[in-house]
């Protein structure tokens, strides 16, 4: 038994500790907290598993973002009426035999590996080069899957226009109900004046970086929205009402090139999302930039929530 | 048993955990939770998919780690979708229940716009 | 001719209609959002009836090449890349919902039409997206050919339907769309912890790719099992239909006739995609009888329950809890005893018809629900006295809609019902059919309760809340025509459903 | 020379890790949110510097190095200001118990 070895089920059993008590808490509040640093925790496990692209979103979106939904959430939620009556112990019990038989099926699943475990590793490393790239899983994502990622930027922009469609009627082209912080000249207005900058660095590293190593633009745009809405709550930029052309045009512009690319695929090189010989690379790294874009404001977008306040004039 | 089995088992408890929270728990935001604690364990697995298929150098097979993104930004959306359900309804009604009286909700629910 | 399906997949002259099916939607969404206001509304009324026509010539193609159409993405061949592939199967159910959508979109048009010169108002840009991003998504479930972009559709599939559910936004819908919305991502989950295992145990999630591979270990057996509740969740079939009902009745009409005729049906196809297509052997006797008595639990219980409804929507609504049951009648009745192997015909087409003719007779039946309620201002069946007089066209269209679901000839109801039959003689499983009747028997009862209150007359004259507009109407009508003469298809291409399976052999060439 | 950094390193991040204990330990026994937060900040940031001052020397290159230090220099102005922003709401509101 190596070190490793060691820390690998001292992190499982952490994992799994914490896990159940987000669960098992009885106070929204200390879930949501227990869930955060579950996330963080997840992220170590990520390493472990030598995934660190995986490793960087989990702990930027899972851990990060969610939890900052799930706090917001629990903070509007804390004087409501909520419902006292638990789940009864002979319904509990029977959820209890059935999530551990799913439980055990995925257990049996992953002891009774194949016995030459197939892997298409070598297959997208061969082919890694046409691309230009040398981050194989920006590979995957970019030019041997690039359907998928397509169609998951539609998804984003789609649970948008879900979460704005609850406003009320008349809050339609209004401003997103994310709570403001202004106080002048305090520490947080500080903050939003320092990290900004330091942020969108960070951002446009992990983009062009996303390329050979990992990083790309989910973890770059998870950054750009943190940053904006670090601004936002402080006060120091306004809120834009979801009407705004501009705010528009940048959610759908890294789909839209992303798509106007594929189609150009189809006349320049020999099929849809194909790129063309040679301009594989700079092309990617467009799209990556415009998604980056993107996804920031997507993601800023979400974490505000529907419009809640008429647009003054 | 190596790494990739250890945090295998760790999803597929996960897993288990996350059920038991989305069908037991009865408050929106606490469901809320559990869904995303069982998508970390589906997520988990397809981690260990991906390591004990690491071949060529890599430390792993890139094509599940790169549905793993993809799912996380997924679940993220999903989230932020429900979350908005859970305050908007809390706005409506000053409640945030999934209240057990489907009769009271089915009644009135054939009314239309 | 050599069989087309054991050529290597490579993509086939007119592939290309494929993409346009998936990129088509995709730009609409993106161009609407962008140009908001009255945009989305025209975009979706140009996209949609294109649809249509690209449907069309899809199935055209498939028909008259006898062998599936295949774009390969990027020019990357499966296992890396990912591959579209238009069967006999997928391009019918193309093709009716692109009439379903269609028939929405001109009923929609009075609910959530634009005037000139108004501002952008939330439900009608917000529905216009959500109609065309349902359009995509159901494309893309039809025409995918890897495990992991179809979870990609059933997302998409579910981000457009649940905000359709609460788009007027009172409390009891926005809790329908809550709990749909916990169903549906429970569904989707587990979905793809199943093709996560699969990816282990054969590195491709391609389904060609897949099904040579197949074999039975642990590891596939509980993929398959995860995957088929989900499906299942995402499906509504019984017990884990409770959902449905109040997110089906409490939507907007055009909304309700989208959720209940098309949305259920994506999850349902990818079962059946699942498994007689990726694993056709492995489902067995055992599982193959759960499956039928899961079936014939909805269509009791969905039925007994529609008998007992007040309100015409949440009446229909269990009506499609027990329509989904018919469904899964085909795994017992499509299952070789010998062979141990699930059939690609017979069954399976009479469930396909029956998706499809229930897609348009209940697409017909909601906007009618809606149209009376437009006019009454309420739905209760106790009521309805009068209806029939004075919005004669609606109450025609519901009643042919009922036929459809009854199963009378020459309805495309009773074209399902009597190939399903026939399969339960063949296959000497009778209980099947003792079912299958008990629903039409229930099905015709709950009709007759409300069409005679519709024709009785009214005590006092009645007073329309609205005029009705004519087109609407017709919308209606159109649908409930479609579903009645849809059992004329026997007199022509019905085979058409077995083009590209894999177990077929093709008769010739066309 | 390697021997020498690698002791070095190993003395430094349990020297760091150990402060992590200590301060995780003075979170959970002090007892109000003031006297946790004094815990939380003095420790964490002498700890992560340990750490990341054990770690520069197995650093790749210049370059990682002065990652390592913006970590460290981030982790200690968000970890100063988020705790004036908890101090000053306790203060306000008075503590939540």
């Amino acid at each position: 038994m190596t070190i490793l070895s060691i820390f690998d089920i001292g992190l499982v059993v952490l994992i799994l500790a914490v896990g159940a008590a987000s669960i098992g808490m009885r106070e929204a509040f200390s879930a949501v907290i227990g869930f955060v640093v579950y996330g963080l925790l997840l992220s170590i496990a990520w390493v472990r598993l030598s995934a660190v692209d995986v490793a960087l979103t989990e702990a930027a979106i899972g851990g990060g973002m969610t939890g900052m939904l799930m706090l917001g959430a629990v903070a509007r939620l804390r004087f409501a009426k909520g419902n006292d009556s638990r789940t009864s112990l002979p319904v509990r019990l029977a959820a209890g035999i059935l999530c551990a038989l799913v439980a055990a099926g995925l257990a049996i699943a992953v002891l009774s590996p194949p016995e030459v475990i197939p892997t298409l590793a070598p297959m997208a490393m061969e082919n890694l080069p046409q691309s230009g790239l040398g981050n194989p899983v920006a590979g995957v994502l970019f030019v041997y899957r690039a359907l998928d990622t397509l169609l998951e930027k539609v998804v984003l922009i789609l649970a948008l226009l879900g979460v704005w469609s609850l406003a009320p009627d008349r809050m339609w082209g209004g401003i997103p109900g994310l709570r403001v912080y202004a106080q002048p000249n305090s520490k947080l207005t500080f903050l939003a004046q320092l990290l900004p900058p330091v942020g969108i660095v960070v951002a446009v590293y992990m983009c062009w970086v996303g390329a050979k190593e990992p990083g790309g633009a989910f973890q770059g745009g998870t950054v750009l929205a943190a940053m904006w809405l670090l601004v936002m709550i402080a006060g120091l930029t306004s809120v834009p009402s979801i009407s705004q052309r501009w705010l528009r045009l940048l959610l759908v512009a890294g789909p839209m090139i992303f798509l106007a690319i594929g189609i150009a695929g189809m006349v320049l090189a020999n099929a849809f999302l194909a790129y063309p010989a040679g301009y594989a690379k700079p092309l990617i790294v467009a799209v990556e930039v415009a998604l980056t874009l993107s996804i920031g404001v997507a993601l800023g977008l979400l974490a505000a929530g529907p419009p809640e306040r008429v647009q003054r004039p | 048993m190596n790494a990739a089995t250890l945090f295998g088992l760790c999803g597929a408890a996960l897993v288990g955990l996350g059920l038991y929270g989305l069908v037991t728990n009865p408050e929106p935001l606490r469901k809320i939770l559990a869904f995303n604690l069982l998508g970390s364990g589906v997520f988990l697995v397809f981690g260990v998919v991906a390591k004990r298929a690491a071949a060529s150098g890599l430390g792993g097979d890139p094509v599940p780690q790169a549905m793993v993104i993809t799912a996380i930004v997924v679940a993220f959306a999903a989230t932020a979708m429900a979350i908005a359900l859970v305050l908007r309804l809390l706005q409506e009604t000053g409640r945030s229940t999934l209240s057990s009286d489907t009769s009271a909700a089915t009644d009135t629910a054939g009314a239309d716009s | 001719m050599p069989d087309a399906n054991l050529l290597p997949d490579a993509t086939t002259t007119d592939g290309v209609f494929l993409v346009l099916a998936i990129v088509l939607p995709a730009a609409g969404v993106l161009l609407s959002f962008v140009l908001g206001g009255r945009y989305a509304e025209r975009i979706a009324l140009v996209l949609l009836p294109s649809g249509f026509i690209l449907a069309t010539i899809i199935l055209v193609d498939v028909w008259q090449s006898g062998h599936r159409l295949v774009y390969i993405v990027g020019d990357w061949k499966p296992p890396l890349g990912i591959a579209l592939r238009a069967d006999g199967l997928s391009a019918a159910m193309m093709v009716v919902m692109a009439i379903v959508f269609c028939a929405v979109a001109i009923f929609a048009y009075a609910d959530f039409g634009t005037r000139a010169g108004s501002a952008e108002a939330r439900a009608p840009f917000a529905f216009w997206i959500l109609l065309m991003a349902i359009w995509g998504a159901m494309n893309l479930i039809f025409l995918g050919g890897d495990l992991f972009t179809l979870y990609v559709a059933l997302e998409l599939l579910t981000f457009a339907a649940v905000p359709l559910v609460c788009l007027d936004g009172r409390a009891e819908t926005l809790q329908a769309a809550l709990r749909y919305l916990i169903f549906a991502l429970l569904g989707s989950i587990l979905y793809l912890v199943g093709t996560a295992l699969l990816y282990g145990s054969y590195a491709t999630l391609d389904i060609v790719l897949l099904s040579r591979q197949i074999r039975a270990e642990p590891a596939t057996l509980v993929a398959a099992a995860l995957m088929t509740i989900g499906l299942f969740a995402k499906t509504a079939l019984f017990p884990l239909h409770l959902w449905l009902p109040p997110a089906h009745a409490g939507a907007p009409a055009a909304a309700s006739a989208v959720l209940s005729a098309v949305v259920v049906k994506g999850s349902f196809f990818l079962v059946v995609r699942l498994w007689f297509d990726v694993m056709p052997g492995m489902l067995g006797g055992a599982g193959a009888q759960l499956f039928g008595a899961l079936g014939a639990a909805a269509i009791i219980f969905g039925s007994v329950v529609a008998l007992q409804q007040q309100r015409l929507k949440l009446l229909i609504a269990y009506s499609t809890v027990a329509q989904i049951g018919y469904l899964f009648l085909i795994f017992p009745l499509a299952l070789d005893a010998a062979s141990g192997q699930l059939q690609g015909s017979g069954a399976l087409t009479g469930g396909i018809i029956q998706a499809i003719s229930h897609a348009t007779a209940k697409a017909a039946m909601f906007m009618a629900a809606g149209l009376i309620y437009a006019a009454l201002g309420h739905d209760r069946i106790a009521e309805l006295g009068g209806i029939a007089r004075a919005l004669p066209m609606t109450i025609f269209a519901f009643a042919l809609g009922g036929v459809s679901l009854i199963g009378l000839p020459p309805s495309g109801g009773f074209l399902a019902k009597w190939i399903l039959l026939e399969a339960t003689v063949a296959t000497g499983q009778w209980w099947w059919a003792l079912v299958i009747l008990a629903g039409g028997l229930f099905t015709s009862c709950y009709m007759f309760i409300v069409l005679s209150r519709a024709v009785a007359p009214s005590g006092a004259p009645l007073k329309l809340k609205t005029a009705v507009p004519k087109y609407q109407e017709a919308a209606a009508l159109a649908l409930a025509l479609t579903s009645l003469l849809l059992g004329l298809v026997a007199l022509g291409p019905i085979d058409i459903i077995e083009v590209g399976r894999p177990d077929s052999i093709m008769v010739g060439s066309r | 020379m390697r021997l020498v950094l690698d002791i070095f390193t190993v003395l430094a991040v349990s020297a760091g890790a150990f402060f992590f204990l200590a301060g995780t330990v003075g979170l959970i026994r002090f007892p109000d949110a003031l006297t946790r937060l004094h815990a939380l900040t003095k420790v964490d940031n002498l700890g992560l510097g340990l750490v990341v001052l054990g770690l520069l020397p197995q650093a790749n290159g210049l370059f990682g190095a002065l990652k390592l230090v913006t970590i460290w220099l981030l982790v200690q102005l968000s970890g100063a200001i988020v705790t004036q922003l908890i101090a000053g709401t306790v203060r306000q509101h008075g503590p939540r118990e």
